[in-house]
């Protein structure tokens, strides 16, 4: 996929983006690509190629050590610090390592953007349970993450990065700790949202994944992007 | 319920920094309590003692020295002396000697009420009121009474007063410069325990940053524990306070008489002490707020 | 494989083993099995079908609501608290999670268990570096693990977890986080180990992973276990 | 270096945990140095009024009430018949009228030294010293004293002494008291302490433990990290204490003459005090292993 022109519908756009963390080595080098609004992607590459590093670029939890990151025809190096909580509000992220809130129920745990959004307590009340039902957790509404399996937390995680239908949906190493059988139904997950409008990016070693599903590759390799 | 227990984002009940913050917040309060107290406590004594004296003058006359035989006639006369030339001075209201009974009255809190002191041939002492905002040479007075009436002597109370009060307006200072102290103290304290918090919980506080939570909701979740823990150690340091004064009012009780006596904190000074952990509170509150902003502003 | 006669060379012995968290129902019931020396299994099932909660019972991270755990020939039930530390230094394991202790370098993690032993300060220079650039982690000795990717952590916790050379080897889903080829190379690492006797224990959704090795597959079901 | 910097398997420096030790221990180590400290001044004061004291008597003669005038040469007669007496008495060593100028040097201290005083006709007082291990039957010299001569009394101390003793002893009882009590504090917040600390590194404890790790291994670590924060909250505590210390000292010098005069710490005192951190610092030790053994105690 060639870059295409930044035009409205480009939700994500990265121009020369550079990462290097201390003074190591860049570890994303020129980075130049854009996600078109509903789009669906593929995110490989080996263990430290910095697929992570990537979607932390686009979550906004880290800034480029050069180069331009757009989200939603916005410059976020230029942004104020007060439009970017609103940005964030944008985009649901699955973090690798799941990052659920261990004195919160999962309920609670998916209930958070909803809740830093202001969204009404009856909107929890009606979607949170479903959503967990539907990622398989119908019996452990209440548990809190230490007293969940592996799989479990992260389903945790898969429901909290979707329960606000957002615009964009970062999903990283989301079926790692899940059998074949629910990731194919996690993905439905996400191929529903992509449906609605949501552009996705999954991340994943999961080659099995990649090959049944028809969706582009990105593919991280010695810091830089090719297009599979 | 309510403002006391809401919901919170963040694991704040029962961590580390929630332990420690009441139990630094405690002694400060208490210290502030007693500095704020014994301020008041001074300062209404100060102030009992200017209206008392002020307005009055004392003349002592010492027993004749010359002749210790029969000296109480002696004595008598020349404090009549001193009584007609007082009644002759304009601008004095009344001069009145005080009996052998008053005098020892006088003297108990200094020196007890042995029996060796009611057997002293104590000095005589004359109290002297002036008329309300008469102008009085004092010193052309006090040397016409040392003059005429040789071992008689004038004395205006000012130069006791005086220092007194000036001793006493320094110790209210140093209860304000040790009040201020503990308030940069505490503001240092919770800015710390605050940092402290945002590190201990620095991966919670970044989910909820990624998740698109404002500064404000964030920094509110530490201001409202910081209030919360602030409030109860600064209890905790008013309960501590009380037998303090307790024991000061009890302590005034016994020496009734003494020139300490009545020491009460008054009113204003018992609704300033108890909003002490209010304050101590609200202190908290807003360093924590900053704090929190200040490490969230650090957060890309 | 059926259940085998108690002697000296069975490792891991079960005998009517369930387990129940708090008062919920029993996630395994009468499990009974066990593992000859030098043996090597995987141990497979749904996410929250038990996996982890099987492998906590065996390196004596939790104890059975009832039945009999059997280790290197010792009931753990009666053992008495001084003996275990010696027979827990006899197992190495592979956390889901990893655990990795975030102030120590990769390096020190590694060491961990030879410095709990009272291993010498020259053993841990000989065998932890090369150990290290095994599993591909040569640049990243002295990196704390919350500065590694995904998949560089669960390397570092496979090292840590077979660096003393356990007897027993328990790994949770070591595979997770890493992509197929690295994935093969770990295992290999674990069949060099069973070569030299190591019994091995492998908990894993990857099946691509189980269908290619001929390894006797354990399989957890409805809180049973199954020999497939 | 070495005891100060070993190699820790648990992220124990710079947690939340280790900032707060210090804070509530210097507080009490101080409070635990003044008490004590006290404790030996006020013993030191008591061993010397005693040793002082006891082994002499005082007879006071007062100024003939009767006749006022010419009341020193009636005074004087009584004087001499009471060391007549006196003399004549076994188990006495010597009997001796004290001068006008060192009565009022003995009163000083509690009348200042005015003229007023000066030239007041003080009670005679006879200093008597016994004989070493004298049996006199002070009761009934007493009477025969009172008897003798008229407005004349015995005072062997005792009643005055015995109370400043009882005080004093009641005082150092108190003292201990606090000391004890603030161990018992310090011994229960580093408990608490170091349980919240198993409570926020309880993942780590855990890896420890399933690699293998004895219950000692770790709980030497708490130990360990536990003596460190204690000699630091000890040493700081011990800081805050020596401006007390030293304002005690200056006081002392001030009052000079007076009868709190040399108020000094005894060497044993000064050793007790500069302890203190390392006993506040073992005792931080022996709680956090005790506290880490018995948390760990509970894991499988
Ligand atoms: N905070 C950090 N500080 C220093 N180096 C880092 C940091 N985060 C990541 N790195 C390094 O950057 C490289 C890329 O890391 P990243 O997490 O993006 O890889 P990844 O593609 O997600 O790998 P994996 O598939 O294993 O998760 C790695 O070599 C890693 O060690
Ligand atoms: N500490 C705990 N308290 C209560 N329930 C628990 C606890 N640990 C696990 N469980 C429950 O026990 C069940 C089995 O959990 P376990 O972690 O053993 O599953 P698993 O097979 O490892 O799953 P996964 O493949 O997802 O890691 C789950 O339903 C889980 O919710
Ligand atoms: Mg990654
Ligand atoms: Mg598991």
């Amino acid at each position: 996929m060639p870059r295409q022109k930044s035009d409205r519908q480009n939700v994500v756009e990265f121009a020369g983006v550079g990462v290097r963390y201390g003074y190591g080595p860049e570890i994303l080098q020129d980075i130049e690509f854009s996600l078109p609004a509903g789009s669906f992607h593929f995110l490989t590459g080996s263990s430290g190629a910095g697929k992570s590093s990537l979607l932390r670029l686009m979550y906004l939890a880290q800034k480029p050590s050069r180069g331009r990151v757009g989200l939603f025809g916005m410059d976020t190096g230029t942004a104020r610090r007060y439009q970017l909580p609103a940005l964030r509000r944008r985009i649901g992220v699955v973090f690798q390592d799941f990052r659920l809130l261990d004195h919160l129920s999962a309920m609670d745990n998916v209930a958070l953007p909803l809740r830093v959004a202001g969204a009404p307590e009856s909107d929890v009340k009606r979607f949170v349970p479903d959503l967990l039902s539907w990622v398989g957790l119908a019996d452990h509404l209440h548990a809190k993450p230490p007293t969940l399996s592996g799989g479990q937390q992260q389903r945790v995680a898969i429901a909290r990065a979707v329960i606000s239908r957002p615009d964009l949906l970062l999903a990283d190493e989301p079926t790692g700790n899940v059998d074949d059988q629910i990731a194919m139904r996690l993905i439905y997950l996400f191929e529903e949202l992509n449906k609605l409008g949501t552009t996705v990016v999954v991340a994943t070693h999961n080659q099995s994944l990649v090959s049944r599903l028809n969706y582009p590759q990105m593919r991280l390799a010695d810091g830089r992007l090719h297009y599979v | 319920m309510g403002i006391l227990d809401r919901r919170s984002d963040l694991p704040l009940k029962g961590d580390a920094s929630s332990l420690y913050l009441p139990w630094l917040i405690a002694p400060m309060v208490f210290l502030s309590a007693v500095a704020l107290a014994g301020a008041f406590i001074l300062n209404g004594l100060i102030t009992r003692w200017d209206r008392d004296v002020s307005g009055t003058m004392t003349v002592e006359v010492s027993t004749s020295p010359g002749d210790a035989a029969e000296s109480a006639e002696p004595t008598r006369k020349r404090v009549e002396q001193v009584l007609k030339l007082l009644d002759g001075t304009p601008g004095i209201a009344s001069a009145r000697a005080l009996s052998h009974e008053q005098l020892v009255a006088l003297m108990a809190p200094w020196l007890g009420t042995s029996d060796v002191l009611r057997d002293l041939p104590l000095p005589a002492l004359i109290d002297v009121t002036l008329k309300p905002d008469a102008e009085i040479n004092i010193e052309g007075l006090s040397q016409k009474i040392a003059k005429t009436v040789p071992g008689a002597s004038l004395d205006d109370h000012r130069r006791w007063l005086d220092r007194l009060i000036v001793l006493s307006r320094s110790i209210e200072w140093l209860a304000v410069g040790v009040v201020t102290l503990i308030c940069v103290a505490t503001a240092a304290t919770v800015y710390y325990a605050t940092r402290t918090g945002m590190a201990i919980h620095r991966e919670v506080i970044e989910v909820l940053h990624v998740i698109g939570a404002a500064d404000a909701y964030i920094a509110q979740q530490f201001a409202h524990r910081a209030f919360i823990l602030g409030l109860k150690g600064g209890l905790l340091g008013l309960a501590l306070t009380l037998p303090i004064l307790g024991g000061i009012a009890f302590g005034a009780h016994k020496m009734q008489g003494g020139f300490l006596a009545d020491l009460s904190l008054p009113m204003t000074g018992v609704l300033a002490v108890l909003a002490l952990p209010f304050a101590a509170a609200l202190l908290a509150m807003l360093t924590a707020r900053i704090a929190a902003h200040g490490a969230l502003a650090r957060m890309p």
